[in-house]
C-alpha cells in the first residue's frame, strides 16, 4: 500500500526541455519513476532522456496515459499548465515553482478541487513513494523504503531530517512536501489522514515551521482522529517576531502561529516535538 | 509590498472609492498651504507602521498656523523605528459610525474572504466574532450582488448604507483582483452625511505579482543590504549577531539558526539563497553574508535542486578574489556532493557531513575570533 | 411518488411582493403549495397573502428552510437572484422571468450543475404535481390528479393540451414548462427519465416544438431507455423557414430541427404525434 | 441582432482583432475615391443575408475606374430581398490559406463553444466533422491558453500561426463575452503573408442583453410593422395570409397558425403578445393586427399569467374606439374567464371554449368575406 502514488503510477514532466526539466527527469527515472512522457509547446516530437515530448497535456493524455504530473514551469506560465493538467485529467500534480502569483495559486486551488485533484504545492519539492515512485527534485539516496511517513512544510529542511533518518537505518513510506507558499494544494491534516489509513507507516514525522496555524490544526486533528504515534520537528524558534524570512507562510501575524503557540497544541495531542533535526531518530526508534 | 496610505487612497479613487478630500505634504509649508484650502483637517505620518495614532503621527488642526505646526511636529518623529517623509493633510470628515471592511486571501481556506463589520477603528481586533463578519468568495463565482446584501444583513446594514455598500464593495473586490492585492482594508469606513467614505486606506500587493503591474510604486521596507538582497532576488533579514549564515531553503535556515542559537552563538543574518542557484546567484549571496563583518561564516548545503559543486565553485572563486577573510564552517552534502567537495578540499577546505557539526564548528570560530 | 417536487416541499416566493409575485402566491397557496416565505431586498418583515417576506435568500433559509424556490424577477436581477438561490441551498428552481439574457442564462446553469440543482426554465410556466404542489403560475383548475406525465417546451400550447386532457376526464401525475428561452436547466431527456421511474406516471406526453434538436435527442433516448408510452405533439408544422418567432429555439437553423425531422424521428421511436392539441385525449385513452 | 459586416470589423478592430484596410461607400463615387487610396480591392455588398457572394454582390476591381462601375452595380442590387445600401471597399488580401473561427452557444450543453477548423470559406458547412474543431467553455474558467495550444494541434496549426491564434483568440473571446454576442464568426479568416486577418466578420449580439450596450448600433431586418412590434416588445412576423392570428405564448401561436392551415385558412401573420400583457399592450398589439387588411381576426387567449379579464377590456376599448371593422373569432378561457367573457358578452361577443372551434369560425369568416 503507499499513498497517493505508487509504482504503477504514470507520470508526466511538464516543462520538460528546461534545464530542471531535463535534470530532474533524469534523477527520477534513475529513482525508478515511471515517466511515460514530458510536455513542452512547440517542442513535440523531441525526446528527452528518452521520454517523448508532446505539444499539450491532452496530446500526452491521448497518447500516454499519465496519471500524475509534475510542473518545471515558470511562475508566469504556471497557472495556465496547471490548469490544463486538471483540465486534461491528471489526478495528481506536482507543482514546483515558486513565486507563482497569490492569485493565480487561489484559481488553480479552486480548479483542481472542483476536479477532486491531489494538488502538492506549488514552491513544494515534491513527493516520494520511497523505493518506487519519486515525484519531485528531492536527492534520490535519502529515501529509502521504511515505515516513516513524513510531511513537510518546507524542502532542505525536511530532506536534513529525512537525511539524518536514513543515515540511523530509518526508511520512509511516503514523504510529501506541501509547499512553502501562502496558498497550496495538500495540507497537514490531508496528508496525516492518509498516513492513518496506510498499512505501511508505522511512525509519523511532521515538520513544520512558524507562521499560519496548519500545526495548530493538525494537532487538533490528531488528538481527535490518529491512533498513530506522530512526532515534530518545528524551525524558527530564534526568528524575530515579524520579519519576513522568505517563506510567505512564515511571517508571524498577530501573535498566532508562533512556535510556542505550535509546540503547545502539538504537545498537548501528546506529538513529541524535537529540539534538534538530529534527534529524530532516537525519538522514532522506541516507536517501531 | 505594503502601500502608503496616499498611494492606497490614489488607487481607491481610481476604482471610484470615496476618500476624503485631501493632499499630499513633505513639509510643514505645504501642510500649512492644503489646510488653508481644506479648513479643518486631519494630519497623517505616511508610515507603514499600523501604530502611528499611538506613537502620535495622527494630529487634527483648524487652519494653516495649527497644521504647520503639527505638521513640522510630525515630520521630526520616527514612528516605530521608521522616519516620517510624507504627510496626509486631509479634509476632518463628520463621522457618525466607524466601519470595518478588508478583502484578504484565507490561507486555509485558499480563496479571498470578506472581513466586514459595523464596529470599525482601532480596536477592531477585539471585536467578538459574532459581530465580524467574515464571507468567503470562489473567485470563479465571484462576488455577486446578493452576497453584499447578506454580508450587509448579517452586519446589521440596511437601508442607504446598505445600496452604498452595493456600489462600493464591487469596487473593492475589483481592486483586490487586478492588482493582485493580499490585503485591501479600509478601517475606519467611515459613515458621514455625505454617505460611507475610506478614512484609512491599508493596500499589500502580492510581491510575486508585481511584475504584471509596472504602473504600481515600489516600495521597500529593507535595509540597504537587504534592499541589495531583493535586487539579487535572495531572501535576506538582518539580525545582529556576528556568525554570518548561509543555507538553501527557507526552513533550513531557520532550523540552522536555531541551531546556531541552540549552540550558544548568534546569527548576523537570515540568508536562504534558494533552490537551485547557479554560480553567480552563490556568488552574490556570499558577498552579501560579508555585508554585515561577521566573525565567522557559515554555509549549509543540503542539496537537491541545488547542485554541491555549483556552491562550492561559486565559493572558490569568492575566496580567490581575496573577499572572504574570515574563518567558514561549510557543510555539504546531497546532490553532486562528492564533486562538490573536491573542489573545496583544492583550497584546503573539508565540508563537514552533518549540521550539528558544522554549527558546533561556527559557534566555536566566533567565539575564537 | 412524485417527480422532483411533492406536497411537502417547502416553497420560496422570490420576488414576492411584486404583482405577479403576489398574484401567483395567492394562486399556488389557494392551489395547495406550500408556500413557507417570499423573498424582497428591502422589504424583510412584511407579509403577502400570510407569508413572511424576508430581505435575503440566506435569511429565508435560515428561518424556514425552503427546499424550492420560485422566481418573479425582472430579467436584469435575474440572474443575481437565481446564483443567490444556488448559493442559499435550494435544490429545485423555477425561473419565471423572459428575455433573461443569454449569457446570464449560461452563468446560472453553469453554477446550478456545480451545485447539482434543478433549474425549470427561465421562461418557463413553472411546475405542477397535480394536486399537491404547484410552483408556477399555470391556471390551477386544469391540473386535476391522474396517471399522465407531460413535458412541455412552450407554456400555453402546454395549458391547451392538458385543458383536453383534463376536459375528457385525463389527469396528470407532474406537468414541468422547459422553459422556451435558447438555453434552460431540465430538458427533455431529465424529465422523461423521472417519469420512467415514476410509479405513477403510466403514459407520457411531449409537447415540443419546431427548432433545435432536443425533440430528436428525446426520440433516441426514447428507444433506447424507456418502456412507457409516450405521446407527442409538435408546434410549428406551418411555419416558414428561418423567421424569427419569439422563441430563440423555434429558429429554424440549417434545415436541422424542421417539424417533419421531428416528426420522423419521433414515430421512428414508436411515439405517436398528433396533428391537433384536441386529438390529444384520444390517443392517451387506450394506453390507460 | 445580427450587425453588418463593417461594424463586426469595426468591433474587431477595437478589439486588436487583425482586418484588412477599408472604407465604407454608401456611394459609387466614395467606393472611387476609397480604391483610389487602397489600390486593388474588393467590393462588398453590406446586408445581413450569407450569400452576398453567390448573388453577385461581392466584386473585385482594380483601380478606382473599375471600382465605381461595380460598385455601382451592386448598389442596384437587391441580396436576398435586401436592398444595399452600403458597400465596404477593402484592400485585397494575398490569401494563403482560408479557416474558419467562429465562437457561439451551444444551447444543448448550455455553454460557449469554439468552432474552428482550417477549412474555412464558402464551403464550411460541408467540412467533415473530424476537421471541424468544437471546444466548449465553461465561463467560470473561461478561455486560457492552454485552451488555445490544444486547439491548434487539434486543427493542425503549428508555428508562427498558432502564436497568432494564441494572441487572436482571446480578444475574440472577450468580445464574444463582454457584448453578449450569440455569435461571433470569422469566415474566411485569412491567412496571409502578414500573419492572420479577419476577411469577413459576423457578429450577433442577445436582443435580450442589448439594454447593457448602449453604444452599440441598432439594426434591424424587419418590415415597417414588424418594427413596430418590436418597439411593443411584441413579437411578430408576417406571413402573407388574410387570418390575423394573436395568441398568448409562441407554441400555442405556432399551434394556431397549424391548426388554421390545418382547417383551410391562411395566416396573415405570427403575433405572440406574451404573457402577462396589461391592458394597453393588448391594445397595441390588436391595432397591429388590424395593419395587414385582414379579412377576419382571430384571438386564441389561454389565461395563466395572461388575464382573460384584461385581455377582453382591451378588446372592447378598441373595439368601441371603431378600429376593428373586420369579424372577430374569440377564444377565451383560463384565468379570469368568467369575468373576460361578461366583458366580451356586453359588446355581443359570445368567446369560443375550445381552440379548434375559434380556429373554425375564422376560417369561416374569412372564406365568407
Amino acid at each position: 500500500m503507499s499513498i497517493y502514488i505508487n509504482e504503477d503510477t504514470r507520470v508526466l514532466v511538464q516543462g520538460i526541455t528546461g534545464n530542471q526539466g531535463s535534470f530532474h527527469t533524469a534523477q527520477m527515472l534513475e529513482y525508478g519513476t515511471k515517466i511515460v512522457g514530458g510536455v513542452s509547446p512547440g517542442k513535440a516530437g523531441q525526446q528527452v532522456e528518452g521520454v517523448p515530448v508532446f505539444g499539450t497535456v491532452f496530446e500526452a493524455v491521448e497518447k500516454v496515459q499519465p496519471q500524475a504530473s509534475i510542473l518545471f514551469i515558470p511562475a508566469p506560465f504556471a497557472k495556465d499548465a496547471a490548469m490544463e493538467a486538471i483540465d486534461a485529467g491528471i489526478k495528481v500534480m506536482v507543482m514546483i515553482p515558486e513565486h507563482i502569483p497569490l492569485h493565480d495559486a487561489i484559481s488553480i486551488m479552486s480548479y483542481a478541487s472542483l476536479n477532486d485533484v491531489v494538488v502538492v504545492g506549488p514552491n513544494t519539492f515534491g513527493l516520494v513513494s520511497s523505493g518506487s515512485c519519486k515525484i519531485g527534485i528531492m536527492p534520490n539516496r535519502y529515501f529509502i523504503p521504511g515505515p516513516v511517513g513524513v510531511v513537510s512544510r518546507s524542502g532542505t529542511l525536511c530532506y536534513e531530517i529525512v537525511g539524518n533518518m536514513t543515515a540511523s537505518g530509518i526508511g520512509t513510506t511516503t514523504v510529501v512536501g506541501l509547499g512553502g507558499d501562502r496558498v497550496v494544494g495538500l495540507n497537514f491534516i490531508d496528508v496525516l489522514k492518509e498516513f492513518e489509513k496506510d498499512d505501511d507507516t508505522e511512525v509519523v514525522v511532521m515538520v513544520g515551521e512558524i507562521g499560519g496555524s496548519a500545526e495548530e490544526e493538525a494537532a487538533r486533528f490528531i488528538s481527535d482522529e490518529m491512533s498513530k504515534p506522530v512526532l515534530a520537528y518545528l524551525a524558527g524558534k530564534s526568528a524575530p517576531p515579524g520579519k519576513r524570512m522568505g517563506h510567505a507562510g512564515a511571517i508571524i501575524e498577530r501573535g498566532r502561529g508562533t512556535y510556542e503557540s505550535k509546540v503547545e497544541a502539538l504537545n498537548a495531542a501528546g506529538v513529541k516535538v524535537a529540539e534538534l533535526p538530529s534527534e529524530m531518530p532516537d525519538l522514532i526508534k522506541p516507536l517501531l | 509590498m505594503k502601500l502608503y496610505e496616499y498611494m492606497g487612497k490614489e488607487l481607491f479613487a481610481e476604482y471610484g472609492i470615496p476618500t476624503p478630500r485631501g493632499k499630499v505634504a513633505s513639509s510643514a509649508a505645504e501642510a500649512a498651504a492644503a489646510a488653508e484650502e481644506l479648513g479643518e483637517v486631519v494630519i497623517k505620518s505616511q508610515v507603514l507602521s499600523g501604530k502611528r495614532g499611538k506613537s502620535g503621527g495622527i494630529a487634527f488642526a483648524t487652519g494653516s498656523e495649527e497644521a504647520e505646526k503639527e505638521a513640522g511636529r510630525i515630520l521630526e518623529l520616527e514612528v516605530q523605528g521608521m522616519k516620517v517623509e510624507k504627510l496626509l493633510v486631509e479634509e476632518k470628515l463628520a463621522i457618525e459610525q466607524e466601519l470595518y471592511l478588508a478583502i484578504t486571501v484565507d490561507n486555509g481556506a485558499r480563496c479571498p474572504v470578506i472581513l466586514a463589520s459595523l464596529d470599525g477603528g482601532m480596536d477592531v481586533e477585539e471585536v467578538p466574532e459574532e459581530r465580524m463578519i467574515r464571507w468567503p468568495l470562489d473567485i470563479s463565482t465571484g462576488l455577486q450582488p446578493y452576497m453584499i446584501r447578506e454580508i450587509c444583513r448579517l452586519m446589521g446594514v440596511s437601508g442607504e448604507m446598505s445600496k452604498q455598500m452595493l456600489k462600493l464593495l464591487p469596487k473593492l473586490y475589483r481592486l483586490f483582483r487586478e492588482l493582485d492585492a493580499e490585503l485591501v482594508e479600509i478601517n475606519p469606513l467611515a459613515s458621514t452625511p455625505d454617505g460611507l467614505v475610506a478614512a484609512d486606506a491599508k493596500v499589500t500587493i502580492d510581491d510575486d505579482a508585481l511584475y504584471r503591474h509596472p504602473g504600481l510604486p515600489r516600495i521597500s521596507e529593507k535595509t540597504a543590504l537587504e534592499l541589495k538582497a531583493e535586487e539579487l532576488n535572495l531572501a535576506y533579514v538582518e539580525l545582529g549577531g556576528d556568525i554570518a549564515v548561509m543555507a538553501n531553503g527557507a526552513g533550513i535556515t531557520m532550523a540552522t539558526l536555531d541551531m546556531v542559537q541552540n549552540f550558544g552563538g548568534t546569527p548576523a543574518n537570515f540568508l536562504d539563497f534558494g533552490g537551485g542557484a547557479g554560480v553567480e546567484k552563490t556568488s552574490q549571496a556570499l558577498e552579501l553574508l560579508l555585508g554585515t563583518n561577521p566573525k565567522a561564516i557559515l554555509i549549509n548545503i543540503f542539496g537537491g535542486i541545488t547542485r554541491c559543486d555549483v556552491v562550492a565553485d561559486a565559493f572558490v572563486k569568492v575566496k580567490e578574489q581575496g573577499f572572504i577573510d574570515v574563518p567558514v564552517s561549510f557543510r555539504l552534502v546531497g546532490t553532486n556532493e562528492t564533486e562538490g567537495r573536491a573542489i573545496l578540499e583544492r583550497i584546503g577546505i573539508s565540508a563537514y557531513e552533518t549540521m550539528s557539526d558544522a554549527v558546533k564548528h561556527a559557534v566555536e570560530l566566533a567565539r575564537e575570533a
